[in-house]
């Protein structure tokens, strides 16, 4: 559903009604309602516009909330007609994005890269856009090169993205096309003054995932979280709906140049990070499967794996330098994202600050590529405009005094280190093929085993059945007519963006 | 030792503490004088500035340290000790079994948007807490655990077609008082749907829960930081049986 | 910008700090309590008690979070501005040699048990501090270091000896307000050992004492934290030049 | 003087008069004053005795004070026989000295000692004895393996040594006999208590040096800040006095088979510890020569160096991880003092604690002996209970979870690291030629050229005159028929005390 929503935006479909429910929401229920979803949103619009019904696809949506618009399935030159003119349309917000993508890559070009690998990633979680944005140009001002925009508690249940600009969410920010714009627009500024080219992150995940992964290639946001269980698992989102949905938000996410972070940090934080450090393996294995199938570049993988190791365990540091080289060694040429320490964060707020320190550690000597600041309140409160430049000044200490480190740093072949870096990959082996060799499915509606093992609980001890979860019912199996010009267009891939992929390629080490 | 007494830095008596916070002001003196002021309102005299540092051109961090003026009088502290006693699974199970004879329900749920379920499966999943099993394990104890970002309505109907004994909540994210409202709803909506005096028990449960605002919340109990499921399932059998069974007695002895 | 602040934690008006302090109670209960009660105290409302560890058997350290609700009163901020133009070793030089028209004698010394010479070494050595020259490097003034552990009694005399016109005294330690006591008795002995109105110039210097208590303490000024050479310098120029001439010139015209 | 003093506390005279003047100082300046002391006390006091002056020493030291006494220095027969009368009071103080140090290594024995290396150091401060004891009880529970009782502010420059149980100290408590016991058995108790041999430590510097030593050998302390030139440089004592005092000083350390800790981490608080990295390496020689040269053995030096390069030059960490590796490879027996950061401490507290767990890093990385503990308020105010806890708690972290990273640490030959240290070790060898092979000196009185450097503040960019600094007056140049038997007795040679020589060597490493 979300997908057909996301093609229509792409055609240029925005706004929403005065009770806020967006024009995307009204004509795909619509359509649904009249002739399903079957054969897609775009032959029975584009078909309802050529009819006349409406004079534009605004005006369309906007009838369609009040019913006075009558649907149907074209057929043979009626539907080539619908499918070729909604092709046009889509095809222009294809185009938008691809501009977008040259405008970054002119901006890089002009103010630079960050100077050091890791990237240094920072959050934003007011709730308030207008109270996030100063927030993070001062973020970036102390040396910030991503800032995240964390996301309202609500939103990922919504099956609606919300408009305009938004001063109302609790523990983060809803995610609005108007939204990103501000900030991306403030970001760009401050990229001006500092010399650096500032990223913008949001969410791309939820019920809405392929619509918000369409106003991120829009808006020029540059990396987005995604990935391919954390609904799932986190959200209890189906599972069926959930790998739709990433599909279709990763193709754009290719198109956009928009580098992906994965979520396997969240595995840690309710499984344990030494027994589970497998299955983290596993689901980054599975993401970067999923990552290339719809079209992503190793540079745009930014995988997930965190420091969330219990610190009295001995040789807990060691441990973590472990799991974080094996994932450094198995993907060379992956931006990595680096999560700090939050399940073992306490009240102990100077502690926090220690442990963030180590953990900045051993996200440069392991040469890491995004390191997400992890903050010393992390169990006590949403950050604090201090906690964040604290934690700032923690990593500006560890990189520049310690990065180097590297150098020196050899675990040798037989020691502590690398034997528990073979254990980790054994297990993950393991798993997978125990994973494939699983044959209960055959011939059931599921028959994937991949289904079967998240059911089981085997990523973060959450069981997700494939026929339970939220947002089953915006699923619906496609007919042998559905059209979507938006797939197809993103299938036959991006034109005259290698530019931009070797300039990145390149950063990305 | 005294009833009176002060915070201990490296001295008996000598009241120090360390105190650090942000000014929405540009670091300037003027606004290590407004720290400063800040520090004395606090009750901190002498108060030393100790660190001071701009962030950005419009706030300022600042350290504290300095002896507080004020005494904490120990016998205006109030404790809520636990006013239950501790029981085994085992003992929790036979109360149960002689007693209530059925299994008790529970229905449990993060309400609201919050999906923090770590805390309260800690409570209700077999794997329990700090070493102790969950509610799960209690073989007289019938778990319903609804997962997280449960509305309330479902929860109320929920609980009724379970015939609940107690419903528990948890509540993790407490920014701008999201627990309390949550809270707060949950109970109103339970004391509608039932008929008055025939609500289950109301638990709700979390790290960031003031102490001692259970009434003011309309809940009957609040658990907190490292709760374990032992406490919880003892405090079940007090509340639902011994204090019932002693109401009832009370009752019929008054009849 | 209003005349009102409050700390900023995340959003505008929220109040919130960071205090930790050590209570003299083993860890439990009324511990807990009684942080709280401590917090309440110093105006955090609501104070949410975020860690608490027993450090052994008798006392208990504690973090707590909260909102306060204090207000900083800008308008109530008294800030001392330097109270004398900033001037370059030139400019310094200049206006001893044509007003003073002799060297100026500057004795500096740690007194008491204080060996804490880097602080008074910054400001009177060649090498001086934060890129900045220290006294010893202006052609005009001459300075007489006495270097650390000086008694009183030898301050004194010395500088009766080298006629001194301001004497530059540091004191970095402060535990059981030692420098305190340490500058009280120094500008004690040397009120008594001078005729009135003949004291040459006291100043004191340190990173720890408390702003505006100069003439509690009995001196001229006081320097604190980071204080630089060239600060001295020109505040040495203002009080003992441009300061007496506009004194004397006053004594003229009235007479 | 002092010697002197020490050598009547060695024959047993303590306690002092009403107004706390010390009975061994009343005697030593009545001698003295008499006859002077280029002979010595011990020929005049037995002299005075033998002819039936007093009865006691200690009677003699009463009389003495109020003038009553006459000394003469014996010749012939006379002078045998109270050399001899000497020797035998002395012998018994010596003898209480082995029977601690065979305490000592009974009580090692049954207790054992600290798990890891380093040994944990933790400084108490409070100026009262009886809160200092709970406090470092509390410590050595929380994991401290040494503690130090810092002195107050006033103490090295008195010119006698405190009596009795003191409770008024400035920002430390005084060093006296009593104070050494009543530690010393509360932390017996604490050792039973936890089963780990808690050592105490406190100083033998300042112009009492030689008796403080000794009241330590007697009250069985375990370990002594003594640093052949700390007294010169940093409280301008008399570098004559200075290096006589020294000597004695370290004679007896040796026969009390105490470890003695070097003070060159305080050069780096006033000169910049990247610059002056060298003159770090030629007081650890200069160190290692005297305390050689009075018997003392490799295991019981514990020469000193700082973590205090400038948190905020790039690869700082490495740096120190150079100087650091340099010390442990130039003394590889040596139990090796690695002091926290000071100088680059600020009122930032969360830095503060942080920067302690870098230099707790490199201490473990490096294989330090003697970890000095930092203090998170190092720049505010003497150590908070919580300061001392929370602390604890940061090396705990550090040693459990990274300890380990030895194995992992191989700084390349050609590398950074080992450039940096190969560099200051070159500049040590330069600057000790530069001593070596200074003539000015020549002919003068004070021919030394190691007086000279002093003099031209090589050290600490102190300058230091051999004619300036306290305590002067209480030198002087023995006469050909000096006495002294602790000298005499201590150079013969300590009996019996191998086997706790091998014990500690080995645990020393
Ligand atoms: C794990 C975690 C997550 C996981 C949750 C996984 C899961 N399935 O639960 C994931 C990664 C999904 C997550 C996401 C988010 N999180 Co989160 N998360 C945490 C974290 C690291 C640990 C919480 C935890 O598991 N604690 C361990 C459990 C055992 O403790 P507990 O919950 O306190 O439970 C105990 C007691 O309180 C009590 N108890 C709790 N509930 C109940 C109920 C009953 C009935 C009883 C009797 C007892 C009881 O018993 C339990 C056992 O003792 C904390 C930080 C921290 N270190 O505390 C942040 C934290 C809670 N998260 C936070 C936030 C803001 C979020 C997000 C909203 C961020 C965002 N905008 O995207 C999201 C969205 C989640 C949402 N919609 O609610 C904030 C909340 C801030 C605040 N105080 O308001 C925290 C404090 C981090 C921070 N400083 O910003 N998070
Ligand atoms: C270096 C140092 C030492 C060195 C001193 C070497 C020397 N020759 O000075 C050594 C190692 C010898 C030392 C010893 C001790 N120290 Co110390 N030391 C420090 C340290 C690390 C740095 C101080 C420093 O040099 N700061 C840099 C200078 C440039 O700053 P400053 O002094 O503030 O000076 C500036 C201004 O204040 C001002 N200023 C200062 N004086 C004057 C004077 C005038 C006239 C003017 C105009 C301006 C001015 O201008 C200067 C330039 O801006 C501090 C901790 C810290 N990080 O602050 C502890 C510290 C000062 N030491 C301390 C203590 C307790 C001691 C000891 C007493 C411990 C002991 N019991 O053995 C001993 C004994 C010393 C004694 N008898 O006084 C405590 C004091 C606690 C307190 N507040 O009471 C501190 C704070 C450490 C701690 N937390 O315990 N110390
Ligand atoms: C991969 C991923 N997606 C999404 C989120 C955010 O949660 P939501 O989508 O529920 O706002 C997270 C949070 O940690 C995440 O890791
Ligand atoms: C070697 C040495 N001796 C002595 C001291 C203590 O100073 P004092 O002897 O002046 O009390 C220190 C202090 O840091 C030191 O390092």
């Amino acid at each position: 559903m979300s997908v057909e929503r996301a093609t229509l935006r792409l055609a240029g479909l925005s706004g929403a009604d005065h009770e806020k429910v967006p024009w995307v929401n009204h004509l795909v229920t619509a359509v649904r309602g009249q002739v399903g979803l079957e054969h897609g949103v775009v032959l029975p619009v584009w078909d309802a516009l050529r009819r006349g019904e409406a004079e534009t696809l605004g005006m369309l949506a906007q009838k369609s909330a009040s019913g006075s618009i009558r649907f149907e399935v074209p057929e043979g030159r009626a539907a080539t007609t619908a499918a070729r003119a909604g092709r046009t349309a889509v095809a222009r917000g294809i185009r938008t994005i691809d501009r977008q993508r040259a405008v970054r890559d002119r901006l890089i070009r002009r103010h630079g890269d960050p100077r050091q690998r890791p990237w240094i990633y920072l959050i934003v979680a007011t709730g308030d856009i207008m109270e996030d944005i100063p927030q993070a140009q001062a973020a970036a001002r102390e040396g910030a090169d991503i800032i995240a925009v964390i996301r309202s508690t609500g939103q990922s249940l919504l099956d609606y993205v919300p408009e305009g600009a938004t001063r109302e969410g609790f523990a983060g920010t809803y995610a609005t096309q108007e939204n990103f714009r501000l900030m991306r627009a403030a970001l760009d500024e401050t990229s001006r003054e500092l010399g650096r080219y500032i990223r913008l992150t949001n969410y791309a995940s939820g019920l809405c995932m392929p619509e918000i992964a369409t106003l991120a290639g829009l808006e020029r946001l540059d990396m987005m979280l995604n990935d391919s269980m954390y609904g799932i698992l986190f959200r209890d989102i189906n599972p069926i709906r959930t790998f739709v949905d990433q599909r279709f938000s990763r193709q754009i996410h290719a198109r956009a140049g928009i580098i992906i972070n994965t979520g396997e940090d969240n595995y840690l934080t309710t499984a344990d990070a030494v027994e589970a450090a497998h299955t983290v393996t596993v689901s980054q294995l599975l993401n970067e499967y999923f990552a290339k199938e719809a079209g992503l570049e190793d540079w745009q993988l930014g995988l997930g794996h965190a420091f969330e190791i219990n610190p009295d365990l001995p040789d807990s540091f060691r441990l973590e330098l472990a799991h974080a080289l094996l994932a450094r060694q198995l993907f060379p040429d992956a931006p990595l994202k680096w999560m700090p320490p939050t399940k073992h964060m306490t009240g102990d707020v100077f502690r926090g600050y220690l442990l963030d320190g180590f953990f900045n550690l051993a996200g440069a000597m392991t040469g890491q590529g995004i390191l997400l600041v992890g903050m010393m309140t992390e169990a006590v409160v949403t950050p604090f405009l201090s906690d964040r430049d604290l934690a700032l000044q923690n990593v500006r200490y560890v990189l520049s005094a310690a990065g180097g480190l590297t150098e020196d740093f050899h675990p040798p072949r037989d020691g502590f280190i690398q034997t528990r870096a073979r254990a980790v990959l054994d297990d993950a082996v393991r798993l997978l093929e125990t994973i494939a060799d699983d044959t209960r499915g055959r011939g059931s509606a599921y028959p994937q085993p991949l289904l079967a093992a998240i059911a089981d609980g085997t990523f973060g001890l959450m069981r997700r059945p494939p026929t339970a979860g939220k947002g089953l019912e915006g699923v619906c199996r496609k007919a042998p007519g559905y059209v979507n010009p938006a797939i197809d267009l993103l299938e036959s891939g991006p034109a005259g963006v290698t530019s931009s992929r070797t300039t990145q390629g390149r950063s990305a080490r | 030792m005294s009833d009176l007494v002060r915070p201990y830095g490296d001295t008996t008596g000598d009241g120090m503490v360390q105190v650090s916070f942000t000014l929405p002001l540009p670091h300037d003196k003027r606004a290590e004088g407004a720290a400063l002021q800040l520090a004395k309102k606090m009750g901190m005299d002498p108060a030393l500035l100790v660190h001071a540092k701009a962030m950005g051109p419009d706030f300022t961090f600042f350290v504290v340290y300095g002896s507080v003026t004020h005494l904490v009088d120990l016998r205006e502290v109030t404790v809520v000790e636990r006013e239950y006693p501790l029981l085994t699974a085992k003992e929790v199970n036979a109360a149960v079994k002689r007693r209530l004879r059925r299994k008790l329900v529970v229905v449990g749920a993060c309400i609201g948007t919050d999906a923090h379920t770590v805390g309260i499966d800690a409570i209700l999943n077999i794997k329990g807490f700090a070493g102790e099993k969950g509610l799960e394990y209690y073989r007289e104890i019938r778990v319903v655990n609804l997962g997280a970002q449960v509305l309330v309505p479902d929860l109320v109907e929920r609980a009724r077609a379970e015939r609940a004994d107690a419903v528990l909540v948890s509540q993790v994210v407490t920014q701008k008082d999201a627990h309390v409202h949550n809270t707060t709803a949950m109970s109103a909506a339970f004391r509608e749907a039932y008929p008055a005096g025939q609500v289950p028990l109301l638990v709700v449960g979390g790290p960031r829960f003031e102490e001692g605002s259970a009434s003011a919340l309309g809940v009957d109990r609040i658990f907190g930081r490292g709760t374990t499921p032992g406490e919880v399932a003892s405090y079940l059998v007090d509340a639902l049986i011994t204090r019932r069974e002693a109401g009832s007695r009370a009752d019929r002895r008054s009849a």
